[in-house]
């Protein structure tokens, strides 16, 4: 046994066990925290990175926790698809606690052992839940992230903890739902792994219960990934949490949710029964549509920048849901590229929303003003974010975007194409406001508090680096998508779609 | 004698509604503290009972245990709350529970 | 499962929920819901799971009626009398229980009949638990055996979903001195004593009663109900009696903050690090066979016997510490200082 | 013996069932404390000592602990019930739900 | 009678989560939500145990006298509970009562800010 195929386990064992040392770290001096969690969550990311590399030379890994064979023990299973999805979460918790050393120093200096703690078992729970292989195991993971998700938002300022209690009851009732189908599955069938699930389920497709189950699942994940009519918990949520907690939560969650929905319809319920025998797909690509026109719409009439970005992660979750279901190969393809490139593309406008919080004291959009002249690297990186946002070809943004289009004509659902072109527009009309505010409009303090000590200039080092490699990272991806897709993405997608 | 116990238990249920009538209408909330409190003898001797009638009594009995030893700590728990609450300044929050008690 | 029973324990399980929405009064409410939980408990036992019954019963009277009247203690009794303009949230309310009952009751109309030995839950996993349970890991209870064991690593994570919560509730409540930016007066402190000799002698009879039982529940968790973590709510409930019968600021001199946060902390590890030991010792996370590397005397069979009983002990260990922080943390408002 | 423990919890049950009708029927707060307080404690000891005889069957170890844990449980029970009676009671009289005993105490 | 015994159970967890989940969306008072998320969660086990209930078994601890080593008797598989239901139910249970604590911490620091448990007249205050 070696060192590489413990892998999978280690993935998902170094968080947990840093975040322990990180508390206890915490107890002693708060300065001990930081380093324990970079090193718990390089750890995860290298770890995650050998797996993948594993699953590209040598296929689907299954990895059998505490030796017991699959249907009654628990499984890991890491395919190109969660390999792909596992990388861009550590990557991405990564950067997020790079950044959070400054922010949380000005925002929650008292409790930063138990923020880091929290955001640790945060990416502990979304790696899990991406990794493992068994229907319940999932909902405990997801109850870690939701729960260290409750107490990251409710950590913010006083208008943070009516919205994560809101998110509290939304949130719980996702999980239950999902617990719901769960079950569901469990009373017909008998089985929690899904694989094993995958090969009974076959003979019961006519059943009912079994299609409420995919229905009840379905919602769940819905609630947790504020999909449009659910999406009630979101905005407030993100908008008020604290920057650094933000810059996690906002990017990874919902996209992590997404990626179970998937999950669930791939490989519990067959490509053949979520598509063509459930006949949803018709449905929920105009519900997506909803979701991204109102997500696009609502988001062009805010004025604070944050809430703004969480009305486009709305839209953004129609993008993906739609594509999923779009019933074409090239559709899910692009869902799946969009998970990656819309992880990387938040996280970017969420650091620099960061930033500007953490030298502004704000995030409405006339805190914007003039900071082109004060921060031009920053500015320059927002401004990689915003096109990748739109969708301008050499960033990742462009491709996914492209690739559900082609899914969309592919499929023949012709109101998808025209929703994702009216939300690219109105994305493009957004970000030109934003940037033009940024640009030309002369600096403003109405925060009266601090108006001449604060100078304002590149935010620090801490700060400054992660923004930049992942707006980097942004055209990296983008300009090697094409090997992405061929290499990961191609295996993940099932053959045989319409 | 299964059967016997069975009947001894249908009748406990019917008991414990009768109680639940106090405590769910019971006037006031101490009246509900009351019923809760005799519910849950009920539930200990129940527990046992159907130990008894799943000639496993031994498996039950540390469930019945638990609840003898923890029933206490609602009540007392809930009774505090009348204690701390009683004087305070009409400012406070016992006002407000007097007043809404008459 | 007695269906005489069921159907009468249910019937009064619904007349105990509705009475707990609708009653006017916060205090009321909690306490219903704590009769609900009796009942609950007495359901579980009936259908036969006993483990889930233990767990319901401390859990219930233990822990969550006492948190919601120690939250209660902290804001107020009061329901507000509802002014128009509600109409919008009932009605959405309205519309998704009718809709989902509807569902689900489709859904039920599929269900194999309720308690048939024939169901596909019955024949699918569980034979092989029930019967291999003896000859794996040599417990006679399968709920531990199948929790510590074959599903272990959903253990782990549930006693990481404790050690969350324990440290959410900090995180969120927690007023250290220096920023305590509250714009409202203090809300009633309970720290004093409870000014009765009877009360507080009983408790201090019970309260050793309790930790030893609740010792023994940890033990002996292989062959009857229990584990780690009724053993361990139980004896966080016992903390949690002295602090209602003595003094708060008696438990935080017992239990300080950082003792707690740090027990939390050892009762995950040892959970984790038991796991992580077998991954070193050669074999996959949470594979205890292995553990007879180690151990002296014990054939691999054994080793997952002791296995389990260690991590038993660590779960104990972390749902006390968290139990009795949750708690300290709600009945002092935050202000978990050893003068509160 | 089973007529023992069958008489045993009928009596149980009577006295439970007093208890109820008390519970129900007394007209004020006090009197159905008493009710409840003195008739559940009694009628689960006679409960409870049915269940002893019916389970004590046969000796051997495994019964007698049985028996024994299910004594500690009427142990407990005679500990706890007249206690938690006692702070419900108190917990009445101090809070002054009662208009017609003495005069609430005056707020200090 | 048979079809009612046989579907009692399931007819009272849907109860129950309907109950749930229109306090949970529908009350006004937060601790009244939070006690109907318990509601919720706890319709969820009914149903998950109801799975596990059998006929004429008995629960899911096996019997003394096959110990380790001993001769295997035939464990006879009707005549235990399925167990596996329990062990998930343990842990929605641990998990409920996680979500409770932070519920209630939540609702204490609402209360702290806004003085009140109404949503109504927390929004107020908000805008």
């Amino acid at each position: 046994m070696s060192i590489i195929e413990q892998a999978p386990a280690l993935l998902v064992i170094i968080p947990l066990l840093s975040a322990l040392l990180v508390n206890m770290a915490g107890l002693i001096n708060r300065q001990y925290c930081f380093p324990f969690a970079i090193l718990g969550i390089l750890g995860s990311f290298t770890a995650s990175v050998i797996t993948l590399i594993q699953v590209m030379e040598n296929g689907v890994i299954s990895y059998r926790l505490g030796g017991w064979p699959p249907p009654f023990g628990i499984e890991y299973v890491v395919d190109h698809f969660n390999g792909l999805v596992l990388v861009t979460i550590s990557f991405v918790s990564l950067m997020a606690v790079i950044f959070s050393k400054e922010s949380i120093k000005q925002e929650l200096p008292e409790k930063i052992p138990q923020f880091y703690t929290l955001f640790i078992l945060l990416v502990t729970g979304l790696l899990g839940m991406t990794i493992t292989g068994d229907a319940f195991n999932l909902y405990v993971l997801l109850e870690i992230s939701a729960l260290t998700g409750y107490a990251l938002i409710a950590m913010g300022d006083n208008r943070a903890l009516v919205a994560s209690f809101n998110y509290v009851i939304m949130g719980t009732i996702g999980a239950s739902f999902y617990l719901l189908g769960v079950g569901h599955l469990y009373i017909m069938t008998g089985s929690l792994n899904m694989a094993d699930l995958l090969t009974i389920l076959p003979g019961l497709y006519s059943v009912n219960a079994i299609f409420i189950a995919l229905l009840l699942i379905l919602v769940g994940t819905w609630i947790k990934m504020a999909f449009f009519p659910l999406h009630g918990w979101l905005p407030n949520a993100y908008t008020y949490a604290p920057s650094a907690a933000g810059c996690l939560v906002a990017p990874l969650v919902t996209k992590v949710s997404v990626y179970i929905m998937i999950r669930i319809m791939l490989s519990v319920f067959s490509p053949l029964y979520v598509y063509s025998i459930a006949g949803l797909s018709e449905t929920i690509v105009w519900m997506a549509v909803v979701a991204i026109l109102s997500g696009s719409i609502l988001a062009l009439a805010q004025t604070d920048f944050r809430k703004m970005l969480t009305y486009l992660i709305v839209a953004e979750v129609g993008y993906m849901v739609g594509g999923a279901w779009l019933a074409s190969s090239i559709g899910l393809t692009g869902a799946i590229l969009h998970i990656v490139n819309d992880a990387l593309m938040t996280l970017c406008l969420f650091l620099f929303a960061g930033i500007v919080i953490y030298k502004r004291g704000g995030h409405q959009l006339q805190d914007l003003a003039g900071l082109y002249k004060k921060m031009p690297v920053t500015m320059a990186a927002f401004t990689l974010g915003a096109l990748s946002m739109i969708g301008v070809p050499p960033t990742a943004g462009f491709f996914s975007k492209w690739y559900l289009i082609l899914g969309a004509i592919d499929a023949g659902h012709y109101h998808f194409m025209a929703a994702l072109l009216i939300s690219s527009l109105v994305n493009a009309i957004l970000f030109f406001k934003v940037i033009e505010i940024a640009y030309f409009e002369p600096m403003v303090d109405h925060h009266g508090s601090h108006s001449e000590a604060v100078i304002i200039d590149e935010a620090p080092l801490s700060m400054l680096v992660p923004l930049i490699i992942v707006a980097l990272s942004l055209i990296i991806v983008g300009l090697y998508s094409g090997d992405i897709v061929t290499n990961i993405i191609h295996h993940a997608v099932p053959t045989g779609l319409l | 004698m299964d059967s016997f116990f069975i009947g001894i238990g249908v009748v406990l249920c019917f008991l414990m509604l009768l109680t639940l009538h106090r405590a769910i209408h019971g006037p006031t909330a101490i009246d509900r503290i009351m019923g809760v409190n005799v519910v849950g003898t009920k539930t200990t001797i129940l527990l046992v009972i159907i130990g008894t009638i799943y000639h496993r009594v031994d498996m039950f009995v540390d469930i019945a245990l638990a609840y003898a030893l923890l029933n206490f700590i609602v009540t007392i728990a809930a009774s505090r709350y009348f204690h701390l609450h009683k004087n305070l300044n009409p400012k406070g929050y016992g006002y407000r529970f007097r007043k809404e008690d008459k | 499962m007695i269906w005489q029973l069921d159907l009468s324990i249910l019937t009064l399980i619904v007349i105990c929920a509705f009475a707990t929405i609708m009653v006017k009064d916060l205090l009321s409410a909690a306490i219903i819901f704590g009769a609900y939980s009796f009942l609950m408990c007495l359901l579980w036992t009936e259908m036969g799971a006993v483990d889930v019954a233990f767990t319901e019963a401390s859990v219930g009277a233990g822990v969550s009626t006492v948190l919601f009247i120690a939250a209660i203690h902290q804001t107020t009794r009061r329901v507000g009398f509802r002014k128009s303009g509600r109409g919008l949230s009932k009605a959405i309310g309205l519309v998704a229980a009718l809709l989902t009952g509807l569902v689900l009751l489709i859904a039920e109309t599929d269900f194999p009949g309720f308690a048939s030995p024939f169901s596909p839950a019955s024949l699918h996993l569980s034979p092989y638990y029930i019967t291999q349970t003896l000859h794996d890991t040599n417990v006679p209870n399968i709920v531990t055996s199948v929790l510590a064991d074959y599903r272990g690593f959903d253990t782990m994570f549930e006693t990481a979903v404790i050690f969350t919560a324990g440290l959410a509730v900090i995180a969120i409540l927690r007023r250290y001195k220096k920023d305590d930016q509250c714009e409202l007066p203090e809300p009633y402190i309970i720290s004093e004593g409870y000014p009765d000799t009877i009360i507080r002698f009983v408790a201090r009879q019970l309260v050793p009663f309790m930790q030893l039982f609740a010792l023994y529940v940890v033990a002996h968790g292989h062959h009857s109900p229990g584990g780690g973590f009724q053993g361990g709510v139980i004896i966080g409930a016992s903390f949690i009696l002295l602090a209602i019968s003595y003094d708060t600021r008696m438990i935080i001199g017992l239990m300080s903050e950082r003792a707690n946060i740090l027990l939390g902390n050892i009762g995950v590890l040892v959970y984790a690090g038991i796991g992580f030991l077998c991954l070193l010792l050669g074999a996959n996370f949470l594979d205890y066979s292995m553990l007879s590397k180690v151990l002296p005397a014990t054939d691999k069979v054994m080793a997952r016997s002791h296995g389990m009983l260690g991590i038993e002990i660590g779960v104990a260990i972390a749902v006390m510490a968290i139990v009795i922080s949750i708690y300290i943390n709600i009945v002092s408002c935050g202000k978990y200082d050893k003068d509160v | 013996m089973d007529i023992i423990v069958i008489l045993l919890s009928v009596s149980g049950l009577v006295f439970f069932f007093a208890t109820t009708v008390g519970i129900l029927r007394f007209p004020d707060f006090y009197s159905r404390m008493h009710a409840a307080g003195k008739g559940d404690t009694l009628s689960s000891l006679i409960m409870l000592l049915a269940l002893v005889l019916y389970n004590f069957h046969e000796f051997n170890l495994a019964n007698l602990l049985v028996a024994l844990k299910i004594l500690l449980i009427v142990v407990f029970i005679f500990m706890a019930s007249p206690t938690a009676t006692h702070a419900i009671i108190d917990a009445g009289y101090e809070s002054g739900i009662q208009p017609w005993t003495k005069k609430p105490e005056e707020e200090s | 009678m048979e079809s009612i015994i046989s579907s009692y159970n399931y007819w009272i967890y849907i109860l129950l989560m309907m109950i749930g989940l229109y306090a949970m969306l529908a009350k006004n008072n937060l601790v009244k939500k939070v006690i109907g998320m318990s509601i919720f969660q706890t319709a969820i086990i009914v149903f998950y145990v109801s799975i596990s209930a059998k006929e004429h078994a008995s629960i899911p601890i096996i019997a003394h006298g096959s110990g380790h080593g001993a001769v295997e008797a035939a464990i006879d598989i009707t005549h235990y509970a399925n167990p596996l239901p329990h062990v998930l139910m343990l842990t929605a249970i641990v998990v409920s009562v996680g979500t409770l604590g932070v519920a209630l911490a939540i609702c204490l620091g609402i209360y702290r800010r806004y003085n009140s448990l109404e949503e109504d007249e927390i929004q107020e205050q908000l805008q």
